[in-house]
């Protein structure tokens, strides 16, 4: 192994699957998947430690992985899994209902969060009961996709907020680290996968890189396999390439992009303004030529491509707040009390001009972009908007603060729309200004989200939920608490020259995330191509 | 010739135990150089005084003590009895240096080159609230014997000694009673140097100024000054008036400086070996005369006078001058028999 | 009694003015002026200089609206309608370039004359004042001058606010330093030539002695300063800018070629959206470069490139 | 005006012999600027007999270095000599190339350059520089040329172990005595010596002066002395010159000169150095006008009208046996 | 020897003042740090953690002082933090794997733009007006307007994308690991040749500028006229004489422009991915690992200084006069 040579066109069969990191400029051996994401080397959740179920957001289903079954008890507080059988872990010691509970108990301890999540204990070797402190039906995919790590390792770590783990013991299917470099390292086979036949490739090597640009670049040139950063025209800059070996796919089932607006602020306190400002954006341009054409616009239910199943199709057919049309923006502006002056300007009640910030991280390129398109748009209506574009952390220090006017922010995604709706209407998500909070940036709450968001949780049944979500559609639609602008694709690209198996539109088995939930689905189906001459 | 001595007047300027020490080296460096130590000079109404002295010898410290440039470490600068060292601590008053008026060495450095003739005549006249108008500045360029439409010249335009002669005018606008002249011909052409002395006694002579002419050409001093003051190693060592110093000079070191003068003239030419004598009495030891073990004790010379008292003492500082043998050659074969071979 | 010397009356007036270029170079700024437009290089300079401002300043009416306006997609190679091209984007490429020729130019030559003025104060105060006040500053610019320019610049411009103003000042704190020393260096010499002694014994004040004669001498060093201050400005703007750290919103010659990077300009091979910008800070540098190296020659005549000339006999 | 009376030179000098050892014909050197020309040197003619001290007196720029570096094939562009002729020992210095000038140099004619402070290279030992000599133009190894250069310091009197010391550790006066050193090194024919001792104190000044005396007397080489200080050259040389606007105003045995200067610009030098025994007289000197197109600096001093010097100075002529002076005039005035 | 000791004062005095500038930068700069890393972090940040950042950057409430003792303390004992966008590393260990590179890169490009500049700069002040002296200032002045980063880019697509003829990114292929063996050694010194190129393309033309200004003020002094006097040959006149002189300017402006190499060495590591100390500042911008930041700065800082008074050791053993001063 190891000959340095360049990774393209190598296809002895041995070849490593290649990932570039374009948010890595450097590696650190910490494998611990309990420290911050931007730390711990990439694929520890992904190759190294699996989860009892892997949902997937593009087909909406939930392949039981460690688990083979669950069971969610009629008065919705208790969750019982049942472990797979012979599963072991990397050093041949068998996976057991123990790990399981240790691992939440270690979870909540280290990091907290499962609120809602009362204990978690193991019942024999290969059942693990959770109990809720309340009928929460979203809890099921959460506690499912926890990675689970081995009991009789982590007991005996120190501090196991603070180890780096350089040699971890998973189930996953590479689990071996080698050649640990700075800007380069190695997984290899697990000798002790429970799905051998799976593991077909010799292993996976991930690439480190300071952005987009060099990460791009190394794909381009067909020194990786597998990206998931945005590469700008990817049609022309990868695809038309090698039109026969390079694809991507870029399903929109990523969060909710929205424009959100302080809605403790006038005039976004008022929704007939935020939708006539929603109304006045032409987000097939934005879309078009400010994400590349890789996504959708959206519409006014706010719901991202994930959850096309909830969507409620008549309501997005019919409302008109989230379809671009200047003129009915302006004639919304003028009724909610705000005229053009002499200048063609719009001012405000106070008198003062309309005008406000958006805020966008400057290094979101494409988001920056949008941001400018936005503006565009808007000086057609008359009100004028600053896009601002300081580094993320300022802008988001302003949002959490409540110290902004309006800026593009990407929504809570989870299995369900509830989280999504929890954090956008709930009133419970809505903090002071002041105060600082990590969702709900708008600050908008109704307390009749509240009580559909309380039933959602509580239904028993996807029936159930599904009245509630459509409720929650209809309140969305009507209060607009933010402007959703498009959802969020989630990118991916890759080359079939040296792995074949790649999940795509036609075979949505995973979505092409080399950092999420479903890669594990990836790494278990692809085949090196053997021999072929190139 | 020479103007009539106007000695018994209190000098206009008196200098009494002025020294200077520099600092040497950097922020800590707490390193001193000694450049003048411990100087009395009384430079009287309408006379040319000369200082004399082999470089490095702190001529032009004194000079520049004098015209406030330099602040002295101790001693006192008497202006008609006062003592302006005291009474003008932060630098010197607007009175002093109209008053004091300094020539420098290097008239192509004392020209700003970006400024025309007219401009040095106007500042100094404007700074003292004199009228400064066609006719004043005509007036100075003229006394100094330069023309009229020099005032529109850059000081690149004009030769060595015009530009010395622009900076003696700059000196004299402010009517002062003091010039000091430090080498004011040093950096020019030979044959034009007279032409500057020439100067420097017409303004004694017709306007009643005071020079202090700091030179290291002996016969120079001798042909302007009334008295010559001779400085060794930031003491004063000799003085006395010109001529009589000159014919005979008491201090070896004087006599060291006399004979090394090229003179096409002299009848014998100095002995080299006399002259080695006169160099190892004199330079020998590291930095000062005292310090020679042999003869000089390491206390303070006492000041003898030589020849009579008439006014204006010749006067010498050196433990090798007997008052009985007055002549330089005899000081010499007694002080130094064993450096014949140096 | 006294005789006068035979120089009190002229003994030929001059019936022509000296030659006005004599050998010994006339220092005033005039000069300065009259020769660096005699010079090839700095003429060179001049002009290009003078086409970027022109063209900064005209970029309202060449290429009138907001240059950062989104227009379509996909990069487009020069044609007529866009001489230079279009971003990924669909900006006009021209468009984009000059207007980034007013922030850049903005940027570079308020970076510029704000060191270079820093630098002329405490290389003045320095010079006049001696002592405890030059031991204490050329402390300090030597200080500023050893740390790394480029790190801390990195690190100002993370811990503070983005934008132009931050730029401006972080640029002038960490360039201030260099030009201070060769000015100090400078003003010193001066400070110890005879004439500013003379201005003391005339009774003029110091500030009068610093800035009327003192700072003419040092025109072509200032000068010098400046334009490096400049050369120095317009580049670091592009490089924190290049890095993020500048405010992206801006359009200037470094974040276009930030956005270039991000956009990919050069995998899919748009070099039209990436060269301009480059080049035009290289050819504003360049010329600024040349007026610098026309100065240096002029002040320093030594340093002229000689034409070889077939000398007879050589000595 | 009164021109003092002369005295006899003194016993010291060794009579020179009257064939030339140097001859410089015509001699015209033009520093081209920028499309001006400035003469440096201007149709100089003189020669130097063997074990003869040549004195080149005149104001600063008149030309003196010029020819000296002339003769020494030193000047660089933008100096070029334009016309005339050097010979030396009947050899044509100006036809050499670039090896036999190698070879020429030192070992023929070396020079004392006009300061000491800076014709040594600052970062060189003393030892070093004057080695090179050796190791250069005899092949000596280094350990010989160290030694010869410890007897060669010896001979200026200075302390051998002084070999390791840098330029900038020596007083001015000990440098110029090492650069007298070097310059004798090769017992050169001619030396050159271009004001030896401007930059140094009178003392030293008379001290280094001596040297060279004793020097000449020992080894026999002739000297060109170049200085402005005419007291200085009438008191060591036997012939001098006298340079003005790059030409020479006069040429005569030293003595003869000085006791009855011709030209009006030697009779102002002569005028320009005030005596330092007998009674105080009044000097002129020279008007400081400066040198134009126009006028030769001091036609106007001239006493007869000579409208035809007034922008140009007149040849040399020979008006007695061995007196040369460049005047339209008769004799003296 | 005291000339060499104050030097050493003062090197000290530069580096207290870069530990000091450190100190205030986070503590009188607008904004909170740590409320930006923790936002970044988005909460998977213990409150311990939180806690210690905050300490860390003085929003503490000990008395300033006191930081400010305990801040030199550490830092002079090493202990520069822990990293954040690296944790738990400490951030003198993320240095430590990564100076290396920077020097290598830096030292490589500079040794070669002095070298080659100075020997141009050299030659084109000998003969004056030559091809040498006429053609190249204008040119490498040219190439030396160029931003780094830009060229670094240039030469990047140009020479790796296009022409694939030099690697375009990292210090060495994956699958290597350092050692020193030849195989080894050759790729990394492929990886050095653009980084380098382009560093050395924009910094040559000032060091023969440079070179060639001093060289043409030294060869007008007298002591290279009396070498000719002396009958010296020219090549010794040219480099015993006239470059040894000349040189002691370059070798005062080398331990200056040494910062410079670092800056340039920055945007260059950026644009390859050189994994040097310049690369890992830039992300530690963008990661808002504030600790690693000031202790790279400090490093580098702190090793410009070291080089500095090397380089005035250095320039002691080659001017004599220094030595008495
Ligand atoms: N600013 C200064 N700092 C330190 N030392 C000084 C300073 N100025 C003069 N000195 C020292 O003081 C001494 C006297 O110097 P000064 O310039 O007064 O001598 P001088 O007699 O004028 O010499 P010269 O004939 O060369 O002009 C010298 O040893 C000199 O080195
Ligand atoms: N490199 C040069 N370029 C132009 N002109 C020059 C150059 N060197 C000398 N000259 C001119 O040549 C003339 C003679 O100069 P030279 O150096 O020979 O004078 P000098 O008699 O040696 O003067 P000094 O006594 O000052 O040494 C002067 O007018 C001078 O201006
Ligand atoms: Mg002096
Ligand atoms: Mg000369």
């Amino acid at each position: 192994s190891g000959t340095g040579t360049n990774a393209a066109g190598d296809t002895s069969g041995d070849q490593l699957l290649t990932i570039p990191r374009e948010d890595f400029a450097t590696f650190t051996r910490n494998f611990n998947p309990f420290a911050p994401s931007q730390v711990v080397a990439p694929l520890t959740t992904q190759a190294i430690y699996e989860a009892m179920l892997v949902y997937n957001p593009a087909n909406g289903k939930a392949t039981p992985w460690l688990a083979t079954s669950w069971e969610t008890s009629a008065d919705g507080r208790t969750v019982t899994f049942t472990l797979r059988d012979g599963v072991k872990w990397s050093d041949g010691k068998p996976l057991t209902a123990e790990d399981v509970a240790y691992t939440f108990a270690l979870q909540k301890k280290l990091l907290g969060g499962y609120e809602y999540l009362k204990s978690a204990k193991a019942e024999g070797a290969d059942k693990v009961v959770f109990s809720l402190t309340k009928p929460y039906s979203p809890g099921l995919f959460e506690l499912g996709k926890q990675v689970i790590v081995p009991r009789h390792v982590w007991e005996k770590v120190k501090d196991p907020a603070k180890d780096t783990n350089p040699n971890p013991v998973g189930t996953g299917p590479y689990t071996k680290v080698a050649n640990f470099q700075s800007q380069s390292y190695e997984l290899r086979r697990n000798p002790e996968y429970w799905q051998p036949k799976k593991q077909q490739i010799a292993g996976i090597r991930v690439l480190g890189f300071s952005g987009n640009d060099s990460a791009n670049l190394a794909f381009v040139n067909g020194e990786a396999d597998w990206t998931q950063s945005f590469i700008p025209d990817v049609q022309k800059s990868f695809v038309d390439k090698d039109p026969k070996h390079n694809a991507y796919w870029y399903p929109r089932t990523g969060s909710m992009v929205e424009w959100t607006m302080n809605t403790t602020k006038a005039p976004f306190d008022d929704p007939k303004v935020r939708k006539a400002l929603s109304q006045a954006v032409d987000r097939d341009s934005v879309t078009e030529v400010g994400m590349n054409g890789y996504t959708e616009p959206a519409d006014c239910t706010g719901l991202s491509g994930g959850y096309d199943a909830w969507r409620d199709a008549a309501l997005a057919a019919s409302c008109t707040w989230t379809k671009h049309d200047a003129v009915a923006a302006g004639k919304a502006l003028d009724e909610a009390g705000y005229p053009k002056g002499s200048d063609g300007r719009r001012k405000l009640k106070s008198g003062k001009p309309f005008t406000f910030d958006i805020s966008v991280g400057s290094a979101s390129s494409d988001w920056l972009s949008v941001a400018n398109i936005i503006k565009q748009n808007l000086a057609e209506v008359g009100v004028t908007a600053h896009v601002k574009s300081p580094d993320w952390a300022a802008v988001v220090s302003g949002y959490e603060t409540g110290d902004y006017d309006t800026g593009i922010v990407w929504s809570d995604n989870g299995a369900t729309p509830f989280q999504f709706y929890r954090t956008t209407m709930g009133t419970e998500s809505v903090k002071p200004v002041g105060t600082k909070t990590v969702s709900n940036y708008h600050r908008f709450g109704d307390k009749k989200a509240d009580r559909l968001l309380n039933e959602f949780a509580a239904a028993p049944d996807e029936a159930g939920q599904k009245a509630k979500v459509d409720a929650l559609q209809k309140l969305f639609a009507e209060d607009a608490p933010v402007v959703p602008l498009f959802p969020g694709p989630e990118w991916g690209a890759y080359t079939d020259i040296r792995f074949t198996g790649w999940p795509t539109a036609d075979n949505p088995y995973a979505t092409l995330t080399n950092r999420g939930d479903t890669t594990v689905l990836v790494l278990t189906s692809l085949k090196p191509v053997k021999n072929r001459q190139h | 010739m020479m103007a009539p001595a106007a000695a018994t007047r209190a000098p206009l300027l008196s200098v009494r135990g002025l020294t200077k020490d520099f600092r040497m080296g950097g922020l800590f460096s707490r390193d001193r150089h000694r450049a003048l130590n411990a100087v009395d000079v009384d430079i009287p109404h309408g006379r040319i005084v000369a200082l004399v002295g082999e470089s490095g010898s702190g001529k032009s410290t004194l000079a520049r003590c004098l015209a406030r440039l330099e602040q002295p470490s101790s001693g006192q600068v008497l202006l008609d009895g006062e003592d302006v060292l005291r009474t003008q601590k932060r630098g010197a008053s607007r009175a002093y240096r109209s008053t004091v008026q300094m020539v420098f060495q290097d008239p192509f450095g004392s020209l700003n080159p970006v400024h025309r003739v007219e401009h040095f005549l106007r500042r100094a006249l404007l700074v003292h609230g004199r009228p400064a108008g066609e006719d004043e500045l005509r007036e100075l360029i003229t006394t100094v014997g330069l023309t009229e439409d020099m005032l529109e010249s850059y000081p690149h335009e004009l030769s060595g000694g015009q530009r010395q002669r622009v900076a003696i005018a700059r000196a004299l606008a402010v009517d002062p009673r003091l010039v000091l002249a430090d080498e004011p011909t040093s950096m020019l052409d030979v044959s034009v140097r007279i032409g500057i002395l020439n100067l420097m006694r017409r303004l004694r002579d017709e306007h009643g100024i005071s020079l202090l002419y700091i030179t290291h050409d002996l016969a120079s001093a001798r042909y302007v000054a009334d008295t010559t003051q001779v400085l060794f190693a930031g003491e004063l060592v000799e003085g006395g008036d010109s001529l009589a110093l000159m014919d005979r000079p008491a201090h070896p070191y004087t006599q060291l400086l006399l004979s090394a003068v090229p003179d096409p003239e002299r009848t014998e030419g100095y002995d080299p070996v006399l002259r080695a004598g006169l160099r190892a009495a004199v330079l020998t030891p590291e930095s000062c005369p005292y310090e020679d073990e042999g003869t000089c004790s390491r206390t303070e010379p006492v000041r003898h006078t030589v020849g009579e008292d008439d006014g204006q003492p010749h006067w010498v500082r050196c433990h090798l001058y007997a008052p009985a043998t007055p002549t330089a050659r005899r000081v010499l074969t007694a002080a130094t028999p064993e450096v014949e071979n140096v | 009694m006294s005789v006068l010397d035979s120089r009190t009356e002229p003994a030929a007036p001059r019936t022509a003015p000296p030659d006005a270029d004599a050998p010994k170079a006339p220092r005033a700024r005039a000069g300065l002026l009259r020769s660096l437009l005699a010079n090839r290089k700095a003429l060179f300079g001049a002009v290009v200089l003078v086409l970027f401002v022109l063209l900064a300043l005209l970029a309202p009416l060449i290429a009138p609206g907001d240059p950062s306006k989104i227009n379509s997609l996909g990069a487009g190679a020069p044609s007529a309608s866009h001489p230079l091209g279009t971003t990924a984007k669909g900006q006009d490429v021209l468009a984009l370039t000059l207007w980034g020729a007013r922030s850049s130019l903005l940027v570079g030559f308020s970076v510029g004359i704000a060191a270079t003025a820093l630098a002329v104060l405490v290389g003045m105060a320095s010079a006049y004042f001696g002592r405890l006040v030059d031991d204490v500053l050329s402390l300090v610019t030597n200080i500023f001058l050893l740390v790394p320019g480029v790190p801390l610049l990195v690190i100002l411009a993370a811990f503070m606010p983005p934008g132009t103003t931050t730029v401006i000042l972080v640029l002038v704190v960490t360039g201030w330093a260099g030009s201070a020393r060769v000015l100090r260096a400078q003003a010193k010499s001066i400070r110890g030539k005879d004439f500013v002694a003379a201005s003391v014994v005339t009774g003029e004040r110091a500030v009068r002695i610093m800035f009327r004669e003192i700072l003419p001498n040092m025109a072509s060093v200032v000068m010098t300063t400046l334009l490096g201050c400049v050369i120095f400005g317009i580049g670091a703007q592009a490089g924190l800018e290049f890095l993020g750290l500048g405010d992206a919103s801006v359009v200037s010659w470094g974040t276009n070629l930030y956005w270039a990077g991000n956009d990919g300009a050069l995998m899919t091979g748009a070099w039209w959206v990436f060269v301009p910008s480059g080049l035009c800070i290289a050819l504003v540098a360049f010329a600024l470069a040349m007026v610098n190296y026309a100065v240096d020659e002029i002040t320093n005549p030594r340093l002229r490139a000689r034409r070889p000339r077939t000398a007879t006999k050589k000595g | 005006m009164t021109v003092p009376s002369h005295r006899t030179a003194s016993p010291h000098r060794p009579v020179p012999s009257r064939e030339p050892v140097l001859d410089v014909r015509n001699l015209r050197v033009e520093y081209g600027g920028d499309g001006r020309s400035v003469v440096g040197a201007d149709n100089v003619s003189f020669t130097i007999g063997a074990g003869e001290i040549f004195g080149l007196a005149g104001e600063s720029g008149c030309g003196k270095s010029t020819v000296a570096n002339a003769v020494m094939r030193l000047l660089k562009p933008p100096a070029q000599i334009t016309a005339g002729s050097i010979l030396f020992d009947g050899r044509d210095v100006l036809a050499m190339d670039p090896r036999e000038l190698r070879a020429f140099r030192w070992r023929e004619i070396a020079m004392v350059f006009q300061s000491a402070m800076n014709s040594l290279n600052p970062v060189l030992t003393i030892g070093e520089q004057i080695g090179d000599i050796f190791t250069t133009h005899e092949r000596m190894r280094k350990r010989r040329a160290r030694a010869r250069s410890g007897e060669l310091l010896e001979l200026v009197g200075i302390d051998p172990a002084r070999l390791k010391a840098y330029p900038h550790q020596l007083s001015g006066g000990m440098r110029q005595r090492v650069v007298i050193a070097m310059a004798v090194a090769l017992k050169p024919t001619l030396l050159i010596m271009d004001e030896p001792t401007t930059a140094l104190d009178v003392v030293v000044q008379q001290e280094i002066m001596a040297q060279i005396g004793d020097l000449q007397r020992e080894l026999g080489f002739s000297v060109l002395f170049i200085t402005h200080d005419i007291s200085l050259m009438v008191e060591l040389s036997h012939r001098m010159g006298v340079m003005y606007g790059g030409r020479l105003v006069e040429l005569a045995a030293a003595k003869e000169l000085f006791a009855q200067p011709l030209h009006p610009y030697t009779q102002a030098l002569m005028n320009a150095f005030p005596p330092l025994t007998g009674p105080r007289v009044e000097l002129t000197g020279l008007a400081d006008t400066p040198r134009t197109e126009h006028g030769c600096g001091f036609h106007a001093h001239c006493p007869d009208d000579r409208s035809d010097c007034s922008t140009n100075i007149p040849d040399l002529r020979e008006v007695a046996a061995g007196r040369f002076v460049a005047r339209t005039g008769g004799g003296a005035r | 020897m005291r000339y060499i000791l104050r030097n050493l004062g003062f090197y000290l005095l530069a580096f207290w003042a870069s530990i000091t500038l450190n100190f205030m930068l986070p503590r009188f700069m607008p904004g909170d740090p740590v409320s930006r890393m923790f936002a970044r972090s988005q909460s998977q940040m213990q409150p311990e953690q939180i806690d210690q950042l905050r300490r860390l950057f003085g929003l503490d409430h000990r008395p300033m002082w006191q930081q400010y003792l305990d801040y030199v303390k550490d830092v002079c004992t090493g202990h520069m933090g822990i990293s954040i966008s690296r944790f738990p590393t400490p951030v003198s260990e993320v240095i430590a794997s990564q100076i290396g590179w920077t020097l290598l890169l830096g030292g490589t490009a500079l040794v070669i733009a002095v070298v080659i500049g100075n020997l141009l700069g050299i030659l084109a002040a000998w003969r004056r007006g030559g091809v040498l002296d006429s053609v190249f200032p204008p040119l490498l002045v040219f190439a030396g307007s160029f931003p780094y980063f830009w060229l670094a880019m240039g030469a990047l697509y140009l020479f790796g994308m296009t022409l694939g003829w030099f690697p375009m990114r990292h210090a060495f292929d994956v699958g290597f690991s350092p050692d020193l063996s030849w195989a080894f050694l050759s790729n990394a010194a492929s990886h050095l040749v653009l980084p380098a190129l382009t560093i050395v393309l924009v910094s040559i033309g000032g060091w023969m500028l440079g070179m060639r200004n001093t060289m043409i003020a030294t060869v007008a002094e007298d002591y290279i006229t009396m070498a000719e006097a002396k009958g010296l040959s020219p090549s010794r006149i040219m480099f015993r004489y006239a470059a040894r002189n000349a040189m002691l300017p370059s070798v005062t402006n080398f331990g200056m422009a040494l910062g410079f190499v670092v800056g340039g060495a920055l945007l260059t590591e950026v644009v390859f991915a050189y994994p040097g100390v310049g690369f890992q500042l830039l992300a530690a911008v963008q990661g808002l690992d504030y600790p690693l930041m000031q202790g790279i700065f400090l490093t580098i800082t702190a090793a410009v200084l070291v080089a500095n008074f090397l380089v005035d050791l250095v320039h002691v053993r080659l001017d004599p006069r220094v030595r008495v001063r």
